[in-house]
């Protein structure tokens, strides 16, 4: 029977995708470290943390939206709207302090929209967030055009783009929020009806959770986060564009299907999410530091992705195998052929033929 | 004729099991040209196991199936078909957004040049299945919104459509009305006479004496015996499927009732039920009998707020309830055990421990946080109250047997300590112990004061365990029968409503 | 019980047919409603400015749709198994380069055959991810968001900066870009083509609508002895081929060819099906809607310059449209269902 | 009170005064120079042509030559690759902004690590490079463009410019001349009808052609100071019916219009040479280096073929007056 449990941890391990992304990071630090010159190095770390802002941010509450089984491409375009309007007001000549404020709320209401759509209408998410992706982008051009503004005031820029004691500033803000939505995920009660309405919707709705309710909320929160985004975004380059992180959507969705959160939601973990996204990030940096082309740098993160929704798979089918040999229970139907099936959307309406 | 000697198919000792739960053992079957088979067994026996082996939607982990003599591989539902086994699936598998016509003869269209699909003769083919089975569907109409009955005609008018030579029937009535299941048995028959070999399940005996030559029981998976109809008593068939005799079952106590717990007036919902009043007292065990279909479960839906309610007042201890909102009545004190274990009772991928606290996270939490240890001990504790099996709490749920699963969702109720529990379908798949178990945990709930209603299919269930039982019929709560006056026939009159006929 | 029912029966049939047929009606309005908004485009943008319709700006109209609309055809085909293929994009800059270095070589190639080796080309990036889905029993979105990034970045390798022009390409195959038969531009032709046959197989061959079945109802197709995986592999090879052809379509058209070539295109191709009355979930939609959501998309494109709108307005008003589109799917289907509930009630 | 716009102006340091080091024309120049091309982007012809020049110059200064750059022109990902050359401690990032102030932080870092930095092509704010290579003055772009469409209009009649993105220094520069030049009474006939973007896309810019001219029926002349634009536009008109009708006219690439100029739909066009910009803009970087000078006016350095150049006015060097191409002398070109 002790064999038998140990047996089990083996594989435990063995079928945590988020632990073998947070190996692999580590490992490739490293390698990094030693075989990349300039590579770990004070500056370096402050650019490093620079790129990889941005995605982590937004990647943070992106995470749990996923979680639930829905999904939100339209974080980007929230992104560039918010800086789209910061500047236009900078240009207008309002006060920073007050300028700020007004965009991240603005990101609220942009998340409400979709909010709104995914759950009082009951819309797929994916269709939806298209949607607000080219609304939300569009807007911005409406805002500002081509239009570049700049001279934001040195002293917000060098706050986000500065560093204290060797550490980049934005580092430290973005390791709490990282350790904050971690604790709210894994360690408290909207954290685990997260994971249930991601596994049975059905299954919540009879537990008691209000899904719809969490969910809009979520969908606010996601939007505040990628308004904040653009905020950090406009000061870092000092300048608010229209088209500022177009095409991050797709980056950040890399990130977190990355770090092993299951596209049908239910399944994966915040620190496998946070590995994933500084692994795409330190591997571009290290990557062009070692004169690799942009084109490999394509390629790579697109490997990586495939290679990161396939591996949990085929650890799945080792368990199985493993488990079969030792007689033991089979895994759950969950990695048979047609369930879950393939689907656009993550989360996969009840097949059953029920009127209502 | 060699009909008489090889039979049409044969199933030698097949053995299948999911996890823990050995779901078939040993099992042995023949089906034979002209002749309609009876599988029988409690909840969970194994019926629709063999039946999916059948199917060749699981493969059996041991035994053979042979055609005429040869043995058959059935790997797939496709091999399953072309070796001319036509199955009714105990759940509708129908296409929603196809018209009800294509779902009959998916796969299998009928064609006119080049391959193209010939819509005339395919919505002719739908029409005259429908015909024969006596029912007015339009074959044009998408199936989205199809009633459960009306589903499961187009199922059978799919089996039919085959004109396979092998036909099972997995619980095919469940859902019809008896002029439906007298249309479908003239139909049986004439492919019965045709030279089709047919196996039917169904929990109804009269059904079973009605239609059937020879009946096979089933006992936790495992044969208990096969028999020519004559040589079989519907007692002594009971008696084989459960293994004792049936008073042993009902641990029933007698205890004084209180006051009303849960009242319910007007209940109503556009399409599904109307009009649904009663009332359950402290101490009670009220059941909510009827036929599949009758609506119990949206109505229990109803009162507990996971499905809205168009019309009707529910009180709890007194107090209105709102509609539509589980946690509402979660707070006053009412529990859910819902009837699909494995969609609405279990988030099946996640651990034991997570399931069984699904309900108090938010009082097991401290300063608002959720550390594994209070939850994995509060989990460890009701689910040990319930003598559940499991190997790990962090083990998901669904490797546990049905029973274990049952008492999963169980478990994650009564810790919630409820004034008004609500089961529907408390034994459905779970074996005969357990069954036991969950009745006398009923009763000794009952005992505490709390309010039951039990939804249950079982009438043996039903007569064992209620005070009172309240039937369903077509959405509208058609009787209510003391437990003095309650029997077999008085509850199943009322649920098929033949005292209206008569 | 008995009596009535039986006299329900007959009076029963009545309500059924009515029912269905205004469910016919409901959701061919969905693509009637696309239709209306086309015209009603077109009519306002040639009040403001006749010329909208002269025939060069038609002939242009069409040129800029066939492309999208090749693509749309491709996507739908994938969307109603219920999985989507967001390398459509990728696989067009794959296949437009991979033509266009052909031509570069051997100018004397007939177009005739460039096409059909760009459309081996997309057919083969199809196949890969058909493959993975279906073997690697992933999510056909992370799959396909994988090879959107590998497609582009093979493609960049490949062209390693070099970018092919009007003059490098022959006359011949320019000259097929804008070349017209009776007047109708080939490109224009063969997009029509590709949607009839599409639409013709979807709609009239067991294969196609076990597509449908496969995105209805995933397990019931399984049950129904459908062959899913290869139904799949199908599918996706068909997106990745017509994603092929609109590259060559698109080099055609643009004469300069470079490795960011359709740079973008999912999310509008995307867009095309869903406001075509695609459902994203699979089952329902047809290429015909698709189409027209395509050619409402383009021709947005190229009105808003024409009404003299500011073009940066363009991005918002296709996003109002798409949110707007999919809403009103949803409210017919709402409706739909709501009726048919009434009439099990007046049935039971 | 608050952080506002004006506040901020108030504080600003207006453009770099004289650079503190003193430049030493005699200094010898510095062999094995690390200098880095940062273009708008690669993949896009005309900057290969432009950095093709720089590794000629770089390669003749016995340097080390690098190449690198987004496959997108957007600013941020530039900057990513600045700091890249910063940590791989190059002595000079030649580079062509995308968005003058968003490069201009890390271009500001890039020389705090003693890195030179030149821009040319699209200049970079001026307080963040040492010097700007210029194509050529503003002023004799601008009149070049109204003379040649002046001349296509036959003195009069619409016209309407197709430009890259409204933001492109270098183009709205060029635009506002040309505005200038067609108040002047001897272009009284031609009037500016439209002024349309293509976002140096080329799909992007065939649309806009497509647009004008469904816009303005009369339109004569169609003048693209961007090469992406003019080809695009000059493809149009040539497989439309407006061909012979519509002149276009702009800056262009001779690889890439010679089709257009043989086949009438172009009669002519004007560009300097961008492998030139290039290699002055290698030569003008080994200088910095070498220390010969320091972005001040006045400084003077060898550009080797090219000879003498004197840095102007806030840093910029002009490359010089750039070249007529019709189809008598297009064919004496390859770029
Ligand atoms: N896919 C599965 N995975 C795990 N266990 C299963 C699965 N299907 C069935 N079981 C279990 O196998 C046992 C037999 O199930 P089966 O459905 O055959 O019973 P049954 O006789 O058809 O019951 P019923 O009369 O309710 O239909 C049950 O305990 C059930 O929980
Ligand atoms: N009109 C309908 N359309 C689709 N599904 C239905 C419909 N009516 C009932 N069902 C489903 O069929 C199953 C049985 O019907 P229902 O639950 O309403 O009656 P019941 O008496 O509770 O049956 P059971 O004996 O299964 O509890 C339930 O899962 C229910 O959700
Ligand atoms: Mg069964
Ligand atoms: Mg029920």
């Amino acid at each position: 029977m002790a064999e038998r449990v140990g047996n089990r941890a083996v594989i435990r391990r063995l079928a945590g995708w988020d632990r073998a992304i947070i190996a692999l990071l580590v490992a490739f630090l490293v390698v990094a470290a030693l075989t990349v010159d300039n590579f770990a190095t004070g500056r370096n770390l402050s650019f490093l943390v620079l790129d990889l802002a941005p995605i982590l941010l937004i990647a943070l509450p992106m995470t749990l939206v996923v979680v639930t089984g829905e999904i939100d491409l339209s974080v980007a375009s929230t992104l560039g709207l918010s800086s789209a309007v910061m500047g236009a007001m900078w240009q207008g000549g309002l006060p920073i302090e007050t300028i700020i404020p007004l965009c991240l709320l603005l990101g609220l209401v942009l998340g409400a929209v979709n909010g709104l759509f995914v759950t009082v209408f009951g819309l797929p998410s994916l269709a939806v967030t298209i949607g607000t992706l080219a609304l939300y982008r569009g807007l911005a051009l409406v805002v500002l055009g081509d239009a570049a503004v700049a001279q934001f005031p040195g002293a917000y820029t060098s706050l986000v783009t500065g560093r204290t004691l060797g550490l980049p500033n934005l580092l430290l803000p973005l390791l709490v929020l990282s350790v904050v939505f971690a604790v709210v995920l894994h360690a408290t009660p909207v954290g685990r009806s997260l994971f249930t309405m991601g596994a049975g919707v059905d299954a919540a709705r009879f537990a008691g959770i209000r899904v719809a309710r969490t969910k809009f909320w979520l969908y606010v929160l996601t939007g505040g986060v990628s308004a904040l985004a653009g905020v950090l975004w406009t000061l870092r380059y000092a300048s608010a564009r229209a088209d500022n992180g177009s095409g991050l959507e797709l980056a950040v969705v890399a990130a977190v299907l990355l770090g092993g959160v299951s596209i049908f939601g239910g399944r994966g973990t915040l620190w496998g999410v946070v590995a994933g996204a500084t692994l795409l990030a330190a591997l571009q940096n290290a990557l062009r530091l070692a004169d690799v082309s942009t084109e490999a740098l394509t390629v790579v993160t697109g490997l990586l992705l495939i290679v990161s929704v396939i591996a949990p798979n085929a650890a799945g089918a080792i368990r199985s195998a493993l488990l079969r040999r030792r007689g033991g229970p089979t895994p759950p139907a969950a990695g048979e052929p047609s369930d879950p099936p393939p689907t656009t959307s993550p989360s996969v309406p009840s097949t059953s033929v029920r009127s209502s | 004729m060699s009909a008489e000697t090889v039979p049409r198919l044969a199933v030698r000792t097949v053995t299948k099991s999911f996890g823990a739960v050995a779901a078939v053992r040993g099992v042995s079957l023949e089906l034979r040209a002209g002749e309609v088979h009876a599988l029988v067994g409690e909840n969970g026996a194994g019926k629709s196991t063999v039946v999916a082996m059948l199917a060749g939607v699981h493969r059996p982990d041991s035994g053979t199936i042979e055609l005429d003599g040869r043995p058959l591989r059935l790997d797939t539902p496709a091999a399953a078909l072309a070796a001319g086994i036509a199955v009714i699936y105990q759940e509708p598998t129908l296409f929603p957004d196809l018209t009800v016509a294509e779902n009959v003869v998916m796969g299998r269209q009928p064609t006119r040049s080049f391959g193209r699909v010939d819509r005339a003769a395919m919505n002719a083919l739908a029409a005259d299945l429908f015909d024969r089975l006596g029912v007015a569907i339009d074959p044009d109409r998408p199936a989205r919104g199809l009633s459960i009955a009306d589903q499961q005609i187009v199922e059978i008018a799919k089996a039919l459509s085959l004109d396979a030579r092998v036909i099972v029937m997995d619980e095919p009535t469940a859902a019809l009305s008896p002029v439906e299941v007298r249309r479908l048995f003239a139909v049986a028959r004439t492919l019965r006479d045709g030279g089709a070999a047919l196996l039917f399940i169904s929990h109804r005996f009269e059904e079973i004496t009605a239609l059937c030559q020879r009946v096979t029981v089933l006992r936790d998976g495992a044969l208990v015996s096969s028999d020519p109809i004559g040589e079989l008593t519907v007692d002594e068939m009971v008696r084989r499927m459960v293994g004792r005799p049936l008073s042993a079952l009902f641990p029933k106590r007698e205890v004084p009732t209180g006051d009303v717990l849960l009242s319910v007036e007007g209940l109503g919902r556009r399409g599904l039920f109307s009009g649904v009043s009663f009332e359950v007292r402290a101490g009670e065990i009220v059941a909510l009998a009827g036929l599949v279909g009758a609506g119990r479960s949206e109505v229990v839906r109803a009162v507990f707020g996971v499905d809205p309610r168009d019309s009707g007042v529910v009180r709890v201890g007194g107090r209105e309830l709102r509609a539509g909102d589980p946690r509402a009545a979660m707070a006053a004190g009412v529990a859910l055990v819902p009837e699909d274990r494995r969609q609405q009772g279990l988030v099946l991928e996640a651990s034991v421990a997570r399931n069984a606290t699904a309900t108090r996270w938010r009082s097991l939490a401290r300063f608002g946080l959720l550390l594994g240890g209070t939850e994995r001990r509060a989990a460890r504790e009701w689910t040990a109250r319930l003598r559940t099996k499991y190997a790990d709490l962090d083990d998901p749920v669904a490797r546990l047997s049905g029973g274990n699963q049952q008492k999963v969702v169980l478990a994650k109720w009564l810790s919630t300590a409820p004034r008004v529990l609500i089961v529907d379908e408390p034994t459905r798949g779970i074996d005969v112990a357990t069954k036991a178990e969950v009745h006398r945990l009923m009763s000794d709930l009952a005992a505490d004061g709390v309010a039951v209603l039990m939804v249950s299919s079982e009438l043996p269930e039903v007569l064992g365990m209620a005070d009172r039982v309240l039937v369903m019929r077509e959405g509208r709560l058609v009787a209510e029968i003391p437990r003095d006056r309650a029997d077999e026939e008085s509850v199943m009159r009322a649920a098929t409503g033949q005292e209206v006929a008569a | 019980m008995t009596a009535p029912q039986e006299t329900a029966e007959p009076a029963g049939r009545t309500p059924d047919k009515t029912a269905a047929s205004r469910v016919a009606v409901l959701l061919r309005a969905r693509e009637l409603g696309i239709v209306l908004a086309l015209a009603a485009l077109v009519v306002v943008t040639t009040a403001v400015n006749p010329r909208f319709l002269s025939a060069q700006s038609v002939r242009d109209l069409a040129l800029g749709a066939a492309i999208l609309v090749v693509l749309a055809v491709g996507q739908t085909v994938v969307v109603i198994t219920r999985n989507i293929d967001l390398s459509v994009g990728s696989v067009l800059g794959l296949s437009a380069f991979a033509t266009g270095s052909l031509l570069q070589a051997a100018p004397g190639t007939p177009v005739v055959l460039a096409l059909l080796v760009g459309t081996l080309v997309g057919g083969l990036c199809g196949l890969v991810n058909g493959a993975l889905v279906r073997f690697g029993n992933v999510p056909a979105l992370v799959v396909t968001l994988g090879t959107l990034y590998v497609y582009r970045g093979v493609c960049f390798f490949w062209a390693g900066g070099q970018q092919i022009n009007a003059d490098e390409l022959p006359p011949a195959f320019l000259g097929f870009g804008t070349a017209t038969l009776l007047g109708v531009p080939w490109l224009l032709l063969i997009a029509l083509a590709v949607v009839l046959v599409a639409g013709f197989a979807l709609r009239s061959y067991r294969s196609g609508r076990e597509l449908y079945a496969m995105g209805s109802n995933p397990r019931a197709a399984v049950l129904a002895g459908v062959p899913v995986g290869r139904r799949l592999l199908v599918a996706f090879t068909v997106s990745g081929a017509l994603a092929g052809l609109a590259g060559v379509l698109f080099a055609a058209r643009f004469g300069t060819v470079d490795a960011a070539s359709g740079t973008g295109d999912e999310l509008e191709v995307v867009a095309a099906v869903v406001v075509g009355g695609v459902a994203v979930f699979g089952g329902s939609g047809t290429v015909y809607g698709a189409a027209v959501g395509a050619l409402l998309l383009t021709t947005i494109g190229s009105a808003l310059p024409v009404l003299a709108i500011d073009q940066f307005w363009q991005g918002a008003i296709v996003g109002a449209l798409i949110l707007a589109a999919i809403g009103t799917d949803r409210a017919v289907a709402a409706r739909v269902a709501a009726r048919l509930r009434r009439r099990e009630a007046h049935r039971g | 009170g608050g952080t506002t716009r004006d506040s901020v102006e108030a504080e600003q340091p207006g453009p770099a005064g004289e650079p503190a080091a003193t430049a030493d024309p005699n200094a010898p120049t510095r062999e094995g120079l690390k200098i880095a091309f940062l273009p708008k982007q690669l993949n896009n012809p005309y900057s290969d042509v432009e950095t093709g020049g720089g590794e000629e110059a770089v390669t003749e200064l016995k340097g080390e030559y690098k190449l690198v750059g987004p496959n997108d022109a957007s600013a941020s990902s530039q900057v990513s690759y600045i700091n890249t050359l910063i940590q791989q401690q190059q002595d000079v990032i030649t580079i062509a902004a995308n968005d003058a102030n968003a490069v201009c932080p890390s271009l500001q870092q890039a020389r705090d690590a003693g890195i030179k930095v030149v821009s040319f092509d699209s200049d970079a704010a001026p307080e963040c490079r040492d010097v700007f290579i210029n194509q050529a003055t503003t002023e004799g772009i601008g009149q070049g463009l109204v003379q040649m469409a002046s001349t296509l209009a036959g003195g009069q009649g619409e016209i309407a410019i197709l430009s890259a993105t409204p933001n492109a220094t270098n183009q709205n520069a060029w635009i506002e001349v040309v505005e200038q030049e067609l108040q002047k009474p001897e272009n009284s006939g031609l009037q500016l009808v439209a002024t349309v973007y293509g976002n140096d896309d080329d799909q992007k810019s065939f649309q806009e052609a497509q647009g004008l001219l469904a816009t303005h029926p009369n339109l004569k002349v169609i003048v693209a100071p961007t090469t992406v634009g003019i080809a695009a536009a000059a493809r149009y008109i040539s497989g439309s019916e407006y061909k012979g009708r519509v002149a276009v006219t702009g800056l262009g690439l001779p690889n890439q219009m010679r089709e257009f100029v043989k086949d009438g739909t172009v009669a002519q066009f004007a560009l300097w040479n961008p492998a030139d910009i290039g290699y002055l803009a290698g030569y003008a970087g080994a200088a910095l280096a070498s220390g010969q000078i320091t972005g001040a006016e006045g400084e003077t350095f060898s550009a080797g073929k090219l000879g003498e150049y004197t840095i102007g006015a806030g840093g910029e060097v002009v490359l010089g007056p750039p070249t007529v191409f019709d189809a008598s002398n297009i064919d004496q070109f390859d770029f």
